[in-house]
């Protein structure tokens, strides 16, 4: 089910991939281009751009902060395909929004001019909180039509069934929701992400863990359960933050970034069982 | 859970089992009465809430228009509003399923208050989250809430208003799903909720039906409700759905205009069936004010209670469909009503109730020759809004009250 | 109009006539439902006033009084207390009798807010006398009151609170007597208003009585009511004065002592049955809290509605014969009744009422195995009191209210 | 059913009299006294004295405020009795006062200790606003125990068979109520007045009329009307009331009261049948 050679290629690596989240435009577009790049250069494998809603339901206090000021900034779907199009990069790009932005996109009803236009700016994939694979038949459609992977939440309560119809629909990666809540940095690995983790071992697609990864240690300690790939967001999106607040340089700040990024895709490598066995 | 195009399921997967199992009990207890669940919820709005809630004939009102007005007054209902109706409905059904805790958000503090009483009375902990900002405007109200025993939580994110707290809500919800029910306060919200909230609001058309049968032998010519999410306006509607000889109006706040100004993304309006467009909001594809992108507008009502982005997605349908008519009424309107129906029939309705009156004021001769206004609260917990809104414009109100002649110096 | 020795008609000559064309009014029109008046005043208290109230078991109090506890709901008729029932049926009363205008007292604004909703109601000019000092204290209220056409006219007397504006009231009836009638707030004044008013409210327990055998078979063990003037005790009583198995208990406000200060001229409760001695007050012989020489005390409670220096008659004569016990309750306990009845079954309940819960909180043992309580009315209306009064003491409440920890802080 | 013959004696002269009322203690016990001995002075038949009650409900506000001034002075029935016993006057004091205080006076229930008390003291009668006929049986036996006038009210409603029950009741006078309202001073003089006196007519008592006689004039006109008396109250309470707030001298207003009073003689001397055609 990968719709998109690029995401594939990255999971067909043996490697566990390192994908990190931002907010495009956080604390504002010029910065934020900087930022990015400083992850490729720390390592990351795919990064996932937040093009920002007004009401992000999923989302943990960081990264609403994080939202808050790239609206702020004068952040919009235009913007955010331009800023997609300006970002020199070489990694697979996954862009995170919520279902209304893609729905009133363009002049045609529903998804489709989103899908298009995401895909004419080097969108690889989407990962879309608020859109269950319930809903998704239309979103699904035009993700095929232009060649994006469309990555699906499963959460710890996702059991039977559901756990079915969303890996039947999954293209891309499984984003595997390592703990009940919302994003945000926690200084534990909950044992749920073992059993959920255990309850996808039969089907053969990537799965990448995401929700409260702060650390190299916890990357490590995920990917050695079985993950092929870690999603880290509200742990970068702070030093963004802390960026902001202090009035840090860019310069700095993507220092930062970048140094992080290697501590967590370091921890990764740590974590694979080849990594392991050659300890 | 669809209502044509409208309706769905958009939430995060987390919350999905939770949802699915809700629609299960939904249609167990519910529909089908398992365990008795429906006569249990009878009798407790019976004997905790007052229902029936009586249906009056507004004589003053009658007479100014000439045209029979007949009041639903669920103004009398514990709490003062229909609120309750549904508060008291999901928390008896949260007990059925076996949760252990209550959450809900709440906005001017209407719902809040409703949740918290229902589940004082059914002995469930509850959580209300509420925007700072509402809280710091509506003191009274979260008191009420804490002395009946349920914990305000300050929501700080945003401008800490109702969207935010909704989205709080579903944040808390999704962390804590397993033991926890999100009971939301209007006909919004992923499936099965507009569908169960209205069938718990249905009883204000049942009795209504049943008791103009009794006083006109007949039923009315039309039913008039105030829409902001619209829990009391489906409540009204529903039982008349297939009566198509009875209009049923749907009265949303026209505010201050119904113009937008997209650069500050704000709506000065809520008439969201009149002017929105089709979205994602909150768990469901329904009516949005929103600007060109999708991003939701901050909406604005002199009412808190329809001051809302959105409207419940069976409402939206049936607005499409053309069974029921979507109109509005300002700010200035629904203020004036306020004032002229409490002078004229000894009855304070709630701003929100204003606006459905203004409707009559305005079309008096819309509305058949009988005609049903659902009296959806009372307007006690609006005396502060009402003097400081008064303040501010040039009113034609007849009462001489001193209090609002000193508000004006 | 006699009671024992109490009750009889100490007013200004000039009022004489009135009295008599009252009396005889009320014999016609209330006792013998000449031209259908009772058949009207039903229907008003149905469709306007939200009659029946319901009879609701109260779960939780009944397990932490291993008592079968049921409530009286008067809180949910229109307006928020029993007051309506007495307003109704005078402001209906008047217009039998042809009158063109109403006068009224109030206090804390309850009976005022009550008769301005009646008069609108039945389109009659009303005009409320409230003391300075109460109407500083009340804005809401008086804003609910002109809000429903009433003018509010200040009294600037003495310290401008109650006693003062009954007895400007009694003035302008002196001097308006021909086409005014003063609707008194409660079962007190010269006859025929104790018997009267008591008639009107009698309602109360003639429900109680029919919902009570529905809901268990029987008569309770006991019926518990606070009194201040004692229109809802013996409202709630009446119907049963002749079965002899049902405790009736009225439970006054005992305020912060029931030791009075003769010097200040003030008594710190409210409690006139339990300490107060015979005399003559606003028109009738009664037990009245007075000094040595006749004057009468200023009284005190914090539930301003309790707040009264005088009692109805009847009650007074009831508990000397025995048959209506007087006991009471301090503010303090009447304020942690109040947060743990709000906390426990999701009703607010007015501070006066939250004096009946007080008394079962200190007496579980002697109300028997089935109590009613009469929920006189709701407690929204206390809300600011109650913070204020909580900040000064060091309550055993549970709540973790954060209005009242901001309050103390 | 005159039992007092002191005010029996001051009809039977055959001039109209002039009843001045004033709150004893008013606005202080000591100049209180020097103001009832110049309404003697001014040409006083009778004085009613008016004791303080707290809830005092038949009283407009003049005389209201009176009340206030004197029991913030510490007037009581005991000091109201010791007052009437240390002033110099030669001529009929009524005590007017409400039901209560009457009702509680001395150890023994009922008005019996008070009617005593006041016939020690010297009272020649009692009238009581708060007292109709039809509770008035105790108070009017004690009354012709101790040789006490029980002066009734005659409201412009009283009536049939009412104005009967009261006119076989009264002693001293009957106190015709000039028209509805309270007490206090106005600027005219009421219709009904003429039409209290014509159905008053028939009995053989003298009538005296009060509420609002203001001037000399109106004295004139309600004697030339019928009346036998004319009773002045709110007009003199305010002179005292000048007198307190502007700090005048005990004397300066004792002279003015005594003008007044004068004034107000004079105008019903004016006002007799016999004057009229002596001018």
């Amino acid at each position: 089910m990968t719709a998109n050679s690029e995401i594939g290629a990255v999971f067909e690596s043996g490697e566990p991939a390192f994908i990190p989240y931002l907010v495009a435009g956080d604390p504002e577009y010029e910065a934020s281009l900087e930022y990015v790049e400083a992850l490729e250069r720390g390592g990351a494998d795919i990064v996932e751009l937040g093009l920002p809603f007004s009401e992000p339901i999923a989302e943990g206090p960081t990264i609403q902060n994080a939202i808050v000021r790239s609206m702020e900034g004068g952040m919009t779907p235009d913007r955010f395909f331009a800023f997609v199009e300006e970002l020199d990069v070489g990694i697979p790009l996954v862009c995170m929004t919520y279902y209304n932005l893609i729905f009133q996109y363009g002049s045609e009803a529903g998804p489709r001019p989103f899908v298009k236009r995401a895909a004419e700016a080097g969108i690889a994939g989407l990962v879309v909180p608020d859109l269950p694979a319930e809903e998704a038949d239309p979103l699904r459609d035009a993700c095929d039509e232009y060649g994006l992977d469309l990555v699906f939440i499963v959460a710890p309560t996702t059991r039977g069934d559901r756990l079915k119809t969303i890996m039947d629909q999954v293209s891309g990666y499984v984003y595997v929701q390592a703990r009940l809540g919302t994003t945000g940095a926690r200084d534990d690995v909950s044992d749920q992400t073992d059993e959920s983790l255990a309850r996808l071992r039969e089907w053969d697609v990537p799965k990448a863990v995401g929700f409260g990864i702060k650390t190299g240690e916890h990357a490590e300690r995920i990917v050695s359960a079985g993950a092929d790939g870690i999603i880290v967001g509200s742990a970068l999106v702070d030093i963004v933050a802390d960026g902001a607040d202090s009035g840090e340089s860019t310069e700095a700040v993507a220092d930062r970034l970048e140094a992080k990024a290697r501590e967590l895709k370091d921890g990764a490598l740590r974590g694979t069982p080849s990594a392991a066995v050659e300890d | 859970g669809r209502f044509g195009g409208y309706g769905g399921q958009y939430v995060p997967e987390a919350l999905m089992p939770a949802i699915e199992e809700l629609r299960d009990a939904y249609e167990r207890y519910v529909l089908h009465n398992e365990d008795g669940f429906m006569d249990e919820l009878r009798a407790h709005l019976a004997d905790f809430g007052g229902r029936p809630t009586p249906l009056q004939r507004a004589d003053q009102l009658s007479e100014r228009y000439d045209t029979e007005v007949y009041l639903k007054r669920e103004d009398l209902l514990h709490g003062g509003a229909h609120k309750l109706n549904n508060a008291l409905g999901q928390v008896l059904l949260a007990k059925y399923m076996g949760k252990e805790r209550i959450i809900a958000e709440t906005g001017a503090g209407q719902h809040g208050t409703a949740t918290a009483m229902a589940a004082a009375h059914l002995d469930m902990p509850a959580e209300i989250f509420m925007g700072e900002t509402d809280i710091e405007r509506q003191r009274p109200n979260v008191f009420r809430m804490e002395l009946n025993g349920a914990t305000v939580t300050p929501v700080t994110t945003g401008r800490g208003t109702l969207k935010e707290a909704i989205s709080e809500t579903m944040r808390d919800w999704a962390t804590n799903v397993e033991d926890t029910h999100y009971v939301i306060g209007s006909i919004v919200g992923p499936d099965p909720f507009p569908e169960m909230v209205r069938d718990f609001q249905s009883v204000i058309g049942d009795e209504t039906h049943e008791q103009i049968l009794a006083k006109t032998g007949d039923t009315p010519d039309s039913i008039v409700a105030c829409a902001g999410g619209g829990s009391n306006t489906m409540g009204a509607f529903h039982e008349f759905r297939d009566k198509e000889d009875v209009d049923l109006i749907a009265v949303e706040a026209g505010g201050s205009s119904l113009e937008v100004d997209e650069e500050a993304g704000v709506a000065p309006n809520s008439a969201t069936l009149s002017t929105g467009e089709e979205g994602v909001l909150h768990g469901a594809r329904t009516k949005l004010l929103q600007d060109e992108d999708g991003q939701i507008m901050e909406s604005h009502s002199v009412s808190a209670g329809l001051d809302y982005s959105g409207v419940g997605p069976e409402l939206a349908y049936l607005v499409d469909t053309g069974r029921v008519e979507a109109v509005n009424v300002d700010d200035k309107t629904a203020l004036e009503s306020f004032h002229r129906v409490s002078r004229l029939e000894g009855i304070i309705p709630a701003l929100e109730t204003a606006h459905a009156f203004g409707y009559l004021e305005e079309n008096p001769d819309a509305v058949g020759d009988v005609t049903v206004v659902n009296v959806s609260g009372r307007g006690d917990k609006d005396l502060e809004s009402v003097v400081e809104e008064t303040k501010e414009r040039d009113l034609d109100v007849e009462t001489a009250s001193s209090v609002l002649q000193e508000a004006k110096e």
